[in-house]
């Protein structure tokens, strides 16, 4: 019982301290957390400015912006999951640990001035304010433009006659946030959870957090189930996602001179290698006027429905199957319990073929002409 | 309401034993539901017709215009049409350029901010180029600046075709001819058309020969029309 | 397209050289239907009779026994889908040699032959000012009959009056009440059903 | 009316291009005093942990003391978590149970039933069979 007390009585020491050395460093904002009494901590303001154990939290704070702010690479080298994950990845040496930890920065962590006020704010802050230049700002976009063209490439090198929707909806599939969100909690990044104030009191080596993803991350709410809902994208998935490009973002920048190739390589092996099925993504209206304008436009002869088999037709449970045929070639085959079925989805399985065309190698390169419009 | 000039083709078609039927093509304004005579549908009101294009007035005139043969590009006449024909152009019904420029859009876009990474002239703007941090010589703190979207803008690359004197040649409809261009989308028209001629570069001539026409032809300062210039008086 | 048989990727393990078994020169033989050492017919479904096919090792045509709707494997594909320099144009020419037959044999489902283009401007507003004075005389079918032409034509060059699209909502609106909660939910199904028509 | 798209995420194949190993961290946690922790104790007071963590740079290791019974609890990529208890084992055995983790890929292990051996993404490559596909003169008549 004694034991408890004393413990209770140094977390809140130690909370009020935070508290007060935060305010008087101007950086983050607080509100109360539960088990102390904000009034009396109010009150005390002026007095408790200066204690022995708020001088040692300034420091441990200061301490901990600086290492942030200009990523030593010795320190950097000293933290476990920065080192582990440089390995995982298989990044090259020319990749500076620091320049992974600056990816694993986001600015959001760096909160806008109004949730810097103490009836909004944030409580005990996981991360410390960076500035402009030291995070996955400009690496998150270069990021972004790379992978977009390159997938872009890709996938109509790979399908040059996808339709825009689906093409556009298929490098969704691959980059999206959400997907670039899995990505990196495959890769073992790991969220900062705790507070600076814990990890105060817990004595842990600042250089433990480089290897984090450092993020606005509201610990109020994760404790109390409150959530802050604001303009700003400050979701763990955006987090995520912003690292994963930032990463892909730096590999380019160390690699490019040396050798070009290597971060798209990254890409291929990481992100082009996922499953995606293309055939599943369109969702045709009216197919068999779509293919009758594809004929007309790419020169064959118009498209006919013949009956090629059938078995039931009279029964509950029929069968049909119906071919499509541009002359004597039979374009594409549908089945189904109806004629009408059986049609359409004849219909439905020629135009896929027309649009999931995968060109072979020792081809000069498909330009499509644009997909039908009827 | 209907101003008609009849337009008998010579197609004769006999489906119904009884009946003989005469393709009617229609020209002159719009009637709901009857098939346009091509003549008419493929011309744009300047005059331009898109059946009959001079290789000596059109195609080679765009090859000079952007000093293909000089970076080593071989377009063929197809595609040239293909990047300079927007989807609005007779219903999609000829090769268009929406993917091309996509892609272009793309390509474009990526090698623009390579371009912002290697410059230097942002440093001084913003005044405190000591804090800066380089990863491996390149200035990551550059991109998403006023200046860097500015350079890619829609406004931008269709300054540039309008400066080259392509316009004339795109061949795309308008919403209403009666209104003005912004409400037509001229702008994004004819951006397309840029980003299709990269994305066309791109497809059948290789990134290298692409990036080259880019670096030395979009992004030089010193041609007199380039999308640095454009984007730097615009601002 | 071309696929080896469990029986010969066995023996072939017995041959170093796979060119002994693979001729690339010679007609490739089809195989109808799966080899088996007992009867085919009536022992297909017993595997052993399938393991112990007396076949001689080599290069076999074996087409898929399935019905190819949705599959974009590209010996499915239409040799009139690729383009020119495409190097498996030729090859699924051959492949698909019997397309023809069946194109021949093979009852149509409808034709409505060519289309005609055969009205006037003239014609068209006569459709719309019929459809306009008596929209319950005149109604598509009527107009199409009397013009030759499809339904669907008429819609696309005319629309019925405000009123008379009201009206007609109304009624159908009607008679969907009256429907059993059960009939309701087997229409909804029924169009749920349809779209999965237009998909792979 | 033009082409619809239904929205589609891609599905992760991890060692289809890029591996990625899925025990990203093993936590080893022992106790100074109790006599069940002498086997841990042993391992990490020998040379074994240092060969392991060399050979495998990319497992961050961490060793925690804490009272109780010794503890090798592995992490994974997919957020999983495993742990062996291993009191009273031997150094020998306890380098076996932390080896075991390593090699674990985090998913939940389950028996499998009969005809349930074959996990794919991929579609049949030569379809479904269909007796309207079955070539004419090998038809089945009844």
């Amino acid at each position: 019982m004694s034991q408890l007390a004393l413990l209770s009585s140094r977390v809140l020491r130690s909370s009020r301290v935070a508290a007060a050395s935060r305010r008087a460093t101007l950086t983050a904002s607080l509100t109360c957390t539960r088990g102390i009494n904000w009034s009396s901590v109010k009150s005390q303001k002026q007095e408790i400015l200066s204690t022995p154990e708020l001088n040692k939290y300034k420091e441990y704070y200061a301490n901990l912006q600086h290492v942030i702010n200009s990523v030593p690479n010795e320190l950097a080298a000293k933290s476990p999951s920065l080192v582990t994950l440089h390995r995982r990845l298989q990044l090259p040496d020319s990749f500076e640990l620091s320049t992974l930890a600056r990816c694993l920065t986001c600015r959001s962590s760096q909160l806008p001035v109004d949730l810097n006020t103490l009836s909004v704010g944030a409580a005990l802050p996981t991360t410390t304010p960076t500035s402009d230049f030291q995070d996955n700002h400009g690496l998150n976009i270069f990021g972004k433009n790379l992978l977009t063209y390159y997938v872009t490439q890709q996938l109509l090198a790979k399908y040059p006659r996808l339709p825009t929707v689906v093409l556009n909806a298929a490098v969704d599939a691959y980059i999206s946030q959400n997907v670039l969100a899995s990505i990196g909690m495959s890769w073992g990044i790991e969220v900062e959870n705790s507070s600076i104030l814990k990890r105060y009191l817990k004595e842990e080596p600042v250089q433990l957090t480089l290897g984090r993803l450092r993020f606005f991350n509201n610990t109020l709410g994760h404790e109390d189930g409150v959530k802050l809902i604001t303009s700003h994208n400050f979701s763990k998935e955006a987090a995520y996602a912003l690292a994963v490009r930032s990463i892909i973002g730096a590999l380019w920048a160390y690699t490019h001179e040396t050798n070009p190739e290597f971060a798209f390589k990254f890409i291929d092996d990481h992100i082009l290698s996922r499953k995606l099925d293309v055939s599943r993504m369109f969702q045709f209206e009216q197919p068999t006027r779509e293919l009758a304008v594809l004929c007309r436009r790419e020169g064959l002869e118009r498209p006919i429905s013949k009956l090629l088999a059938e078995s039931g037709r009279l029964s509950k449970a029929p069968v049909f199957i119906v071919g499509v045929f541009s002359g004597d070639e039979k374009l594409g085959e549908g089945f189904g319990s109806s004629l009408k079925e059986a049609k359409a989805r004849a219909a439905t399985d020629a135009l896929m073929k027309w649009y999931c065309y995968e060109p072979v190698g020792g081809q000069s390169p498909v330009v499509d002409h644009g997909a039908v419009i009827v | 309401m209907l101003t008609v000039t009849k337009n008998y083709s010579m197609s004769w078609a006999r489906l119904a034993p009884r009946a003989r039927y005469i393709t009617y093509l229609h020209s002159g304004s719009r009637v709901r539901g009857i098939k346009r005579d091509p003549a008419e549908y493929l011309r744009l009101p300047s005059g331009l017709s898109y059946t009959d294009l001079q290789p000596q007035s059109y195609h080679d005139r765009v090859r000079s215009e952007l000093n293909l043969s000089s970076h080593g590009i071989e377009l063929s006449n197809e595609i040239i049409v293909q990047c300079l024909t927007h989807k609005s152009f007779a219903h999609g019904s000829k090769p268009y350029n929406e993917k091309l420029a996509a892609l272009g859009a793309q390509f474009l876009k990526y090698h623009a901010s390579v371009h912002s990474l290697k410059s230097q002239d942002a440093d001084v703007a913003k005044g405190n180029a000591s804090v800066r941090i380089n990863i491996n010589g390149l200035n990551f703190t550059n991109l998403g600046t006023q200046f860097s979207k500015q350079l890619i803008a829609k406004q931008t690359t269709a300054k540039f075709i309008k400066a080259r004197q392509l316009d004339s040649l795109v061949f795309w409809k308008r919403r209403d001819p009666l209104k003005n261009d912004v409400y037509n989308g001229e702008s994004s028209v004819l951006s397309s058309v840029l980003n299709a001629i990269v994305g066309g570069i791109l497809t059948t001539n290789g990134p290298q020969k692409a990036a080259a026409f880019i670096e030395k032809e979009l992004l030089n300062c010193e041609k007199e029309v380039s999308l640095i210039n454009i984007a730097n008086t615009s601002n | 397209m071309i696929s080896f048989t469990r029986k010969i990727s066995i023996s072939a393990l017995r041959y170093k050289d796979l060119s002994k078994i693979v001729n690339v020169n010679g007609k490739i033989t089809e195989l109808k239907g799966t080899p088996n050492l007992y009867n085919p017919k009536s022992s297909a479904s017993n595997y052993r009779g399938v393991l112990r096919a007396k076949i001689d090792p080599g290069t076999y045509y074996y087409p898929s026994q399935s019905s190819s709707t949705g599959s974009i494997n590209s010996e499915t594909f239409p040799s009139a889908f690729l383009p020119k320099d495409d190097p498996r144009k030729q090859i699924l020419t051959d492949l698909r040699a019997n397309d023809k037959v069946q194109s021949q044999l093979a009852p149509e489902l409808h034709n409505k032959g060519e289309k005609t283009y055969h009205l006037e401007p003239k014609d068209i507003t006569e459709i719309i000012a019929l459809r306009k004075q008596d929209p319950e005389k005149y109604t598509r079918k009527v107009l199409a009959k009397k013009y030759g032409v499809s339904p669907l034509f008429i819609s696309l060059v005319s629309s019925a009056s405000e009123e008379r699209k009201n009206e007609m909502s109304r009624r159908l609106n009607e008679i969907q009440q009256r429907w059993h909660a059960k009939r309701k939910v087997a229409r909804e199904d029924r169009k749920k059903r349809k779209e999965l028509w237009y998909r792979a | 009316m033009v082409v619809k798209v239904l929205k589609q995420s891609s599905i992760a194949r991890n060692g289809v291009g890029a591996f990625i190993f899925p025990c990203k961290k093993i936590t080893l946690q022992y106790c100074n005093w109790g006599g069940s922790s002498q086997g841990v104790r042993d391992f990490l007071t020998s040379k074994r942990l240092n060969l392991i963590a060399q050979k495998y740079p990319f497992i961050q290791f961490e060793v925690v003391k804490k009272s109780g019974h010794p503890l090798i609890r592995g992490h994974y990529t997919n957020g999983k978590e495993k742990v062996i208890c291993v009191r009273n084992l031997n150094i020998d055995h306890v380098e076996n149970k932390l080896k075991l983790l390593k090699d674990s890929s985090g998913e939940q292990l389950r028996d499998r039933v009969k005809n349930d051996y074959v996990e794919t993404l991929n579609s049949s490559v030569r379809g479904v069979w269909s007796p309207m596909h079955v070539d004419p003169s090998m038809r089945h008549r009844v």
